[in-house]
């Protein structure tokens, strides 16, 4: 029950701060809606479980990430305002069609019944969920996921190489 | 408290691959060495990663002989050392020590940043062959996004020219949305069926009958377009000759052959591995992407201006003769076909590379007027992979085609063949225009110098394409082996 | 307790919004966001599918992503102070020199 | 000596090819007498070759030379039997002479060897023709003499009508090929062979009546080809471009006559269809009458000789259409004469007046060259049909055997008799209108006797034309029996049995004869200012006939003119801007949808993500579709 | 040996290719002495050649077991005559290339090439061994057209190329196709020629397969309407491009339908006997029409070639001994014919670098040589009798009326078009009095240019005064190919269409 009113609630503030990303004009609100989004879903983490990701997210997400978001924001300036006005012809209306024909998709999917998001249990009851408790997901990452850990460490230096590559400027007889 | 279990072998190229970089950005750091040295160090980890390899396919088959399969499955099924891994990692490395070799000079340009563009080429390898590898969708997703976003940032390196940049940012958005969607497709197969990895996914499938596999087919459906973005299918191919045109020329073959190699790895071996139950159902949207890229690549690059716009269609088009392949069912067709193109594109992008200087970005077509005055060898070597790419006889690309059609009729998708056959008419019509203007157009302008690597790469090319074109069956029996866990 | 579907729908509805967003957006760093919406849309769907199944694995994949997401972030975000070097402006309709 | 027989053909055409390439260094006039030598020889070669049918002994035979196309049964090989040997004899003895004639006429000539090389060759084509054994080698022989008139007519190939006449002779002879070509079809269909010893003696068991009057229709437009009957004569006229010795011997004893050898021949199909038969006596009266008319207008020495020559070959048409065939070939031997001599006598006259052609300008010539005018003067007097000349033998036989015929050929009869009151008018016209009256020459000529290698052939000629037809005389008929084997089992026609019958026909023909000779000689005796007002007597028809009824208009405005514009159309209107443009278009269909989808790569990144996106609700909305 | 006749030329290319650039006057020479040494192979072959059917001198390589490729080569009766005549023509080719200046190397490298792929052509037993060979052809060609063509030559290539491709690319569909049925009946893939032929099909398949090859073979005949890319080909090609295309090239059509269709689909071949027949005596009437009046002596010659081949198809699909005996030798018939004419022209255009027929006049009197050689050759190819042009169509004519009368007697008509275009040519440019100044200081024919020649005019006069030479060893392998078809459909040829009916005279003569 109370899950239900979070859900609720949670999901709404999640759109909500999906479509400020989308609508708002100014970047800065956009992030700020983002950050919105954030949030919200890390508290729908919580309610499933999954306190440990929750955690990550909101540290990771709102902390790092949004941070380096709105830093940049600020370094290309702030009062860029994005006009409404659409300049690419058509695209007005190949967005409207490929909207709509999603919401027929849906509604179709919907209305034809046939569809379940997991595949039900065979007992019918869903089983309780383990607590995404550090220790858990830790032993998970580090026994059958360790690889893919080791993986991330390409992800990092690629990276730091690229954004030095691409953004530091050095003093240099091939680059000024 | 169980321990991770650890198959060095099965990871042992792509290891030597992240030490190589690694060594690579550290040495610059401290020492601030000739770049040849880099050079020589990136030389060395390539060729010990395709040793590697070598000696992982010596085992693989060992093991296979031995029917001791679980040898195969490391790293608690995050991935696998089956013929098909081995074989698509050693068909990157091989198309990264061309890559490489082709765009030494562009390499060298760069200076000290030269560093940092030889170190994410070592990592795009290891990534991408990590890709190849990949049991497990989300372990493959990160091979996925390690050799993409390398990609990105070598897209944008040249600072010379400001379509690079433009090129690396359409390049980075374009890619995240795709793999945006392609994430989004494993996770709703997971949450179709409990399972990430792929082999549980064909094991699932062989277990239970789905009752409503709704949710099953979007997520096929949005991985296929996540992977047909890598390998620029129509009409996920957008990004393609933006890319093409703006990135420097130096490293944009070695891209464009990696990311073909990889995704179709990947794509070929999910759907026939994973989910073969469904055939019937996305063979026929697979078959209709095929033909889509066909013809749309193949009429777009009559038009182009520019090869590499031109080589970008055409690579479209070749999307779908592999997709073809892919149709066909069978591995082999596809992997002999990927080798093949993607050592002539690396080969092509060599001559692009020099005609055109190495961190240039577009390559007019009327640029090449005359070539076969100024260098016989680059209009010599061009010619014979842009037929080999074209697919006539005695070049592999026509044992290539011919392989993925052959498979793609048996599997009963005759009208497929048909039209591929036809558009690949169309296909020789624009490779023909630029021998044409080789050859058949004067213009008596100075001589252009060949660097000796490039020389390498060609002769590599061009050896293995009228090699395998009279004498297919050395790489064939590999293909073959080569199949998927 | 709710239905996990509806926790999967939510997410369907965010990734729509965000694809949808890819295409009405110009600013790179906004249509950049809405890729993080994406992936969060994927994200809140790993995890709900996991919970459902009382699968781990689920929750794991998640971490993944998010390193990826932060890479992603770093680079992207360098691209595009690179472009802003260069041209001052972050709007992608700006950029068409590639075309064809 | 008959299993020798091929070096009839072999001796002319080893020397044709020997005088191809050494012919210049021989020289003249040594080239020209190895040539005559050559056919002397081959004459010779062939009168031994027949002696013992002289005798009376010997029967056909069949000598094979080698395989050609054996799957059509059509090899080379020789039928030797009477009436290839009578044809071999003329064909070679004339031919001998006329070479004879050549060397003293073409005197001077640069090209003088490459005349002999292509008399020879046409000898040796024409005894192929003659002698070959299965249809298939006769239409062999039949074009390479159509090939070899293309070369003599075009031999002075400078003059543009000598040019265009050659590629006319030699096209018309091709409308008439197609019909041979086709008939020989329906030979092979109906035989599975070509071969005459396999056709004739199973003709009866094999072929229907229609196909028999088919196959002989097909093969008489073959013969209306060759021997330039109507509608296809037009070309003999302008064949007279050629040198004058080639006119006697190609287009007046030999080549043309061949069609009616090709009618003889098939005798045994024309048995089976009396309805061809008769087509052949009716073209063959037609074009009688209708050439005889042309001649008696013309001006041009050659020309007259040349309608003459159609004139008489439809006479011989007549003669075989009416399955007298003898008298056909007896015709065709006398005519072989007296028209060599007087085409021979043309050209010695030509010769004379340097190259004047034109009769109006002659006149008087009798004591300039009295040898000349005589010979000639019994040539006419021969073909008008003068006892007891050759042709009075031969064309007495032809009236008689079709009045015998009777019925529809009493028509033909009439006519025939006409026309030999015609023939007899513009023959004397000719003669007189040459030879007496005053010189109306232009000034410069001085004419002379020719030198001896022109007079020797044709005083030989004479004889022949004086004596040839005594070999077969109502009184004596040798050259009947002669030829009989060859049409054994056939049922010839013949003359009328009976002394009186013969006088009345007889008397009949020479009163004809005489009426036509002795209205010319008196009309053209006197100055020409009056024999000019006689001839505008009969305008508007003289003006119509001089013109040769202007059927060479009419042809070319009726097929030249249209099939030159069918072709130009086909070419320029229907080929380049239709077939060849749609293929083109196909190729500009490709690029120009290529420019068109240009656009979709907009360059704008949201376009792209629209694209993508698109494509990805259609993918998996068709997997859905596909799947659930 | 017959891998040995393809390999020669091939290393030959190489061991040019190897040649210094700077040593121009090494390479004509060594290319001719080159393309000598296939020459005396073909000699060779010809000589042992047995007159029997089915295939000799076969070589059998496996390939790639797996698809069930082989290196499998043999010559038969219909094929030998190609390979000689191919053989003949090269080394005429390449000596009538004396004014090739620029490239010489590469142009040389090209021909033998082009000379190994036909000869594979025509040698091959496998299918796909054939398709790999029939394609390559396309490039040397292509380049030989592009490179060293007249001003339009860009255009000219590139629609040879693009058009003919057009055709192969079904054709190599069918030919997977086969293999695939040939798998999934027999349980392995096979191409090879006498394997595939046993592959059972529905009727309506047959006519796909059938129709895929007869498209492919028909733009390569060229038969009407897809013969367009004959005329630009040859105006613009070089005097030796001209000679391997009209002589070789084009009997690939020819060939891959008497070969392929005929052995493979013989119930499609017989029904589609009337369809073909109809475009074949179309091309007939239409090319020699459409020759009449074309300004440029090239393009006419070229369009005569659509006509001639026209008898060749007609022959083909008239399925009587007679009229496929025509056919493979008019196959070398019109090779040496037309090969002879484009050389004459070439050498026209040598001298007077033009083309226009109303450019020249009166050359008869001017160089007779050259003239007499242009007059034996037409009269060849307008089929007078005693040269080899007649026996060809004579074959075809009589042997067709049997099985298709109508369009036997129409093709008849072709016959006589061909005197009027011929004639007409011949006419303008060669008779009346040269009234032009460079005409009239036109050179004749050089001995190297006899020389060329002469052995041409020698074959013509050969194989039309005694072609048996070639039928004799032509026959047995057509008799075959007709009871194939017979055998396989149940059709019967109508009498007199076959040897057995042939009414044979007793031996007379001796």
């Amino acid at each position: 029950m109370v899950e239900a009113v979070v859900f609720v609630l949670m999901g709404l503030s999640a759109i909500a701060g999906a479509l400020t990303v989308v609508l708002a004009r100014n970047p800065v609100r956009s992030a700020l809606g983002l950050l919105a989004t954030l949030f919200s879903v890390a508290v729908l983490y919580v309610l499933q479980l999954a306190h440990l990701v929750a955690a990550v997210q909101v540290i990771v997400y709102a902390g790092a990430v949004m941070t380096l978001f709105l830093f940049v924001i600020m370094l290309i300036g702030v009062d860029k305002e994005e006009s409404r006005d659409e300049t690419l012809p058509m695209q007005r209306v190949i967005v409207g069609a490929i909207a709509s024909g999603l919401v027929i998709l849906v509604v179709a999917i919907t209305v034809s019944g046939n569809f379940e998001w997991v595949p039900a249990a065979a007992d019918g009851v869903i089983p309780e969920a383990t607590n995404g408790t550090i220790e858990v997901v830790a032993e998970s990452i580090f026994t059958d996921w360790v690889i893919a850990f080791e993986a991330t460490a390409l992800l990092l230096t690629i990276a730091a190489a690229g954004a030095i590559a691409l953004a530091h400027y050095r003093r240099g007889p091939a680059n000024g | 408290m169980t321990t991770p279990e650890i198959s060095w072998l099965a990871i042992a190229p792509e290891l030597v691959l992240a030490l190589g970089a690694a060594v690579v950005l550290l040495v610059e750091v401290q020492w601030k060495p000739a770049i040849r040295l880099l050079g020589w160090v990136v030389a060395v980890t390539l060729f010990a990663a395709l040793g590697l390899t070598g000696w992982q396919w010596v085992s693989a088959s060992d093991s296979l002989a031995s029917g001791d399969v679980s040898a195969l499955r490391a790293f608690s099924d995050m991935i696998l050392m089956d013929g098909f891994a081995i074989f698509g990692r050693a068909a990157l490395l091989v198309v990264t020590i061309l890559g490489v070799a082709a765009g030494w000079q562009f390499f060298r340009g760069l200076g000290r940043r030269g560093a940092e563009a030889l170190a994410l080429v070592l990592l795009a390898a290891a990534g991408f062959s990590i890709m190849v590898a990949s049991n497990n969708l989300i372990m493959l997703f990160l091979g996925l996004e390690v050799g993409s976003i390398s990609f990105y940032v070598l897209a944008g390196f040249s600072r010379e020219s400001s379509k690079s940049d433009e090129a690396a940012i359409k390049y980075f958005l374009m890619g995240s949305f795709a793999s945006a969607i392609f994430v989004y497709g494993v996770a709703l197969a997971y949450a179709g069926t409990r399972q990430l990895t792929i082999l549980g996914l064909g094991e699932y499938f062989d277990d239970f009958v789905v009752s409503s596999p709704a949710v099953i087919l979007i997520g096929i459906g949005l991985m296929v377009v996540g992977l047909g973005f890598k390998v620029s299918a129509a009409p996920f191919h957008s990004w393609a000759p933006d890319v093409y045109q703006g990135a420097p020329s130096g490293v944009v073959g070695f891209m464009a052959a990696v990311a073909k190699i990889a995704g179709f790895a990947a794509l070929a071996r999910i759907l026939i591995t994973a989910f073969p139950s469904f055939d019937n159902t996305f063979l026929p949207v697979i078959a209709g992407i095929a033909i889509v890229s066909m013809l749309l690549g193949s009429t777009l690059a009559l038009v182009q201006g520019d090869i590499r716009r031109m080589l970008a269609y055409s690579g479209v088009a070749h999307a779908g003769f592999i997709m073809t392949g892919v149709v066909g069912g069978s591995t082999s067709g596809v992997l002999f076909y990927l080798v093949v193109y993607a050592v002539q594109l690396v080969g092509a992008f060599a001559v692009v590379a020099v005609v055109s200087g190495p961190s240039s970005s577009g390559s007019e077509l009327s640029s090449y007027r005359g070539l076969s005055r100024r260098s016989p060898l680059l209009s010599g070597s061009l010619t014979v992979l842009l037929l080999g790419m074209a697919g006539l006889p005695v070049t592999a690309g026509f044992v290539a085609k011919f392989g993925v059609f052959s498979d793609a009729w048996a599997n009963g998708y005759q009208w497929l063949v048909v039209i591929a056959v036809l558009t690949s008419v169309i296909a020789l019509a624009f490779y023909v225009r630029i021998i044409v203007i080789m050859y058949m157009e004067d213009d008596d302008s100075e001589k252009i110098a060949v660097p000796n690597t490039v020389k390498w790469v060609l002769g590599a090319a061009v050896a293995a394409t009228i090699i395998w074109g009279v004498l297919p069956a050395s790489l064939l029996d590999l293909a073959a082996d080569a199949f998927p866990l | 307790m709710v239905d996990p579907g509806w926790y999967m729908s939510l997410a369907a509805v965010l990734f729509l919004i965000g694809a949808l967003g890819m295409l009405v957006r110009r600013n790179a760093l906004v249509m950049f966001m809405c890729i993080e919406l994406m992936l969060n849309a994927v994200n809140l769907t790993l995890i709900s599918a996991g919970r459902a199944m009382n699968d781990l694995n689920g929750q794991v994949a998640v971490f993944f992503i998010l390193v990826v997401a932060a890479a992603e972030v770093v680079v992207g975000l360098a691209i595009i102070v690179a472009i802003f070097r260069r041209r001052s402006t972050a709007s992608v309709d700006e950029l068409h020199e590639l075309r064809g | 000596m008959t299993s020798l027989i091929w070096l009839v053909i072999a001796i002319p055409l080893v020397i044709a090819v020997v005088l191809h390439f050494f012919g210049r260094f021989l020289g003249e006039p040594l080239a020209g007498w190895l040539a005559s030598l050559a056919v002397g020889a081959a004459f010779v070669v062939g009168l031994l070759a027949a002696l013992p049918f002289f005798a009376g002994e010997a029967a056909a035979e069949t000598i094979h030379l080698w395989d050609w196309m054996p799957a059509i049964g059509a090899n080379l090989e020789i039928q030797w039997d009477q009436l290839s040997a009578v044809m071999v004899l003329v064909v070679t003895g004339v031919g001998t002479l006329i070479h004879v004639f050549s060397i003293g006429y073409l005197h001077g000539d640069e090209r003088f060897h490459r005349l002999f090389v292509y008399l020879n060759l046409f000898i040796a084509s024409m005894l192929t023709l003659v002698l070959a054994g299965n249809y298939a080698m006769l239409f062999l022989g039949w074009e390479l003499v159509g090939f070899c008139s293309y070369l003599l007519v075009g031999f002075w190939f400078v003059r543009p009508t000598a040019a265009a006449a050659a590629k006319k002779a030699f096209v018309v002879n091709r409308i008439g090929d197609v019909g041979f070509t086709i008939g020989l079809m329906l030979v092979f269909t109906s035989f599975g062979t070509l071969s005459f010893s396999g056709i004739f003696e199973r003709a009866p068991e094999v072929l229907t009546t229609g196909m028999a009057t088919a196959i002989g229709l097909l093969l008489l437009a073959g013969a209306v080809g060759k021997s330039a009957q109507i509608p296809l004569y037009v070309w003999l006229p302008d064949a007279m471009e050629g040198p004058t010795p080639v006119s006697a011997l190609i287009h007046a004893a030999t080549m043309v006559t061949a069609g009616v050898y090709l009618i003889a021949r098939s005798a045994a199909i024309f048995e089976l269809a009396p309805a061809a038969s008769l087509t052949v006596a009716i073209i063959g009266t037609a074009t009688a009458i209708w050439a005889a008319t042309i001649a008696l207008a013309q001006r041009d020495i050659k020309k007259v000789l040349a309608y003459s020559t159609v004139s008489q070959l439809g006479y011989m048409f007549l003669a075989v259409g009416s399955t007298a065939y003898v008298a056909g070939i007896f015709h065709l031997m006398t005519h072989a004469f007296f028209k060599a001599l007087l085409f021979l006598g043309a050209g010695s006259v030509i010769h004379a007046m340097s190259d004047e052609q034109d009769m109006h300008k002659m006149g008087g010539l009798f004591k300039k060259m009295p040898i000349t005018a005589i010979t000639m003067g019994i040539a006419t007097l021969a073909i008008a049909g003068i006892p007891p000349l050759a042709g009075f033998w031969s064309k007495d036989e032809i009236l008689g055997s079709v009045f015998e015929r009777g019925g529809v050929f009493s028509i033909l009869f009439v006519i025939a008799l006409i026309t030999s009151l015609l023939t007899a008018f513009y023959m004397a016209r000719q003669w007189v209108l040459v030879f007496l009256g005053e010189p109306r020459w232009d000034e410069g000529v001085s004419p002379h006797e020719s030198p001896g290698v022109m007079t020797i052939p044709l005083v030989a000629l004479a004889i022949l034309s004086f004596l040839g037809g005594l070999v077969n005389t109502p009184f004596m008929t040798s050259f009947e029996h002669f030829l009989e084997p060859v049409f054994e089992g056939l049922s010839l026609q013949h003359p009328p049995e009976g002394l009186t019958m013969f006088v009345v026909l007889a008397g009949l023909s020479v009163l004809a004869a005489v009426a036509g000779g002795g209205v010319a000689y008196l009309s053209y005796r006197r100055p020409q200012a009056s024999w000019e007002k006689f001839e505008d007597g009969f305008e508007p028809l003289w003006g119509t006939w001089e013109e040769a009824y202007r059927v060479d208009d009419v042809y070319g405005a009726a097929i030249v003119a249209p099939g030159k514009r069918l072709s130009e159309w086909a070419a320029f209107e229907f080929d380049l801007p239709i077939v060849d443009g749609a293929v083109n278009g196909v190729a500009r269909l490709f690029a120009g949808v290529g420019e068109k989808m240009r656009p979709l790569q907009s360059g704008y990144v949201r376009n792209y993500s629209a694209l993508l996106l698109a494509g990805t609700v259609v993918v998996v909305v068709w997997l859905l579709a596909v799947g659930a | 040996m017959l891998t040995a006749i393809i390999l020669v030329p091939v290393v030959g290319a190489l061991f040019v290719a190897l040649v210094p650039a700077n040593r121009k006057e090494l390479h004509l020479p060594l290319g001719i002495a080159l393309s000598i040494m296939p020459l005396a192979i073909a000699g060779y072959l010809f000589w042992v050649f047995a007159p029997e059917p089915g295939f000799q001198f076969a070589v059998d390589v496996p390939w790639y077991e797996p698809w069930g490729l082989s290196w499998s080569l043999g010559i038969d009766g219909i094929s030998m005559p190609m390979v000689v005549l191919t053989a003949i023509l090269v080394p005429i080719a390449l000596g009538a290339s004396g004014s090739i200046s620029v490239r010489t190397k590469e142009f040389i490298v090209y021909t033998l090439l082009l000379e190994a792929g036909m000869f594979g052509a025509f040698m091959a037993r496998d299918l796909f061994l054939f398709f790999v060979f029939f394609e390559v052809i396309l490039v040397p060609m292509y380049f030989i057209i592009g490179i060293w063509g007249g001003e339009r030559r860009v255009y000219a290539s590139m629609k040879f190329f693009i058009y003919t491709a057009f055709g192969s690319a079904l054709l190599l569909a069918a030919i997977i196709g086969l293999a695939a049925m040939h798998t999934s009946e027999f349980g392995a893939p096979s191409f090879a020629l006498a394997d595939l032929a046993t592959v059972s099909m529905s009727g309506g398949t047959e006519k796909w397969f059938f129709a895929a090859f007869a498209l492919a073979f028909a733009i390569k005949v060229p038969l009407f309407p897809l013969h367009t890319w004959l005329p630009d080909a040859h105006v613009e090609a070089p005097t030796a491009g001209s000679i391997l295309l009209a002589g070789v090239l084009l009997k690939l059509g020819t060939y891959g339908l008497m070969r392929f269709n005929l052995s493979l689909f013989p119930q499609a071949s017989v029904d589609a006997v009337d369809v073909l027949g109809i475009l074949a005596v179309i091309g007939i009437i239409y090319g020699a029409v459409v020759a009449i009046v074309q300004p440029d002596l090239k393009k006419l010659v070229a369009y005569t070639s659509v006509s001639h081949l026209g008898f060749i198809v007609l022959g083909t699909f008239a399925l009587t001994s007679g009229s496929l005996q025509g056919a493979v030798i008019q196959n070398v018939n019109h090779g040496l014919t037309t090969g002879a004419l484009f050389l004459l022209v070439g050498l026209l255009y040598e001298r007077r670098h033009t083309k226009k027929i109303s450019d020249f006049g009166g050359l008869q009197k001017v160089t007779p040589i050259f003239a007499g050689f242009f007059l034996f050759m037409i009269f060849a190819s307008i089929g007078l009798p005693g040269l080899n042009g007649f026996v060809g169509e004579f074959l075809i004519l009589i042997g067709s009326y049997a099985t298709v009368p109508v369009l036997a007697i129409v093709a008849a008509f072709g016959v006589l078009l061909a005197a009027v275009y011929f004639l007409w040519a011949y006419e303008r440019v060669f008779t009346g009095e040269p009234d032009r100044e460079e005409n009239r200081a036109m050179k004749d024919l050089s001995i190297k240019e006899i020389g060329l020649l002469a052995p041409l005019a020698i074959l013509v006069l050969v194989l039309g005064l005694y072609p048996n030479v070639l039928l004799d060893k032509i026959a047995p392998s057509t008799e075959a190919t007709l009871d194939h078809v017979e055998a396989a459909t149940g059709y019967v040829t109508p009498a007199p269409g076959r040897l057995a009916d042939v009414f044979v005279v007793g031996e007379a003569g001796e």
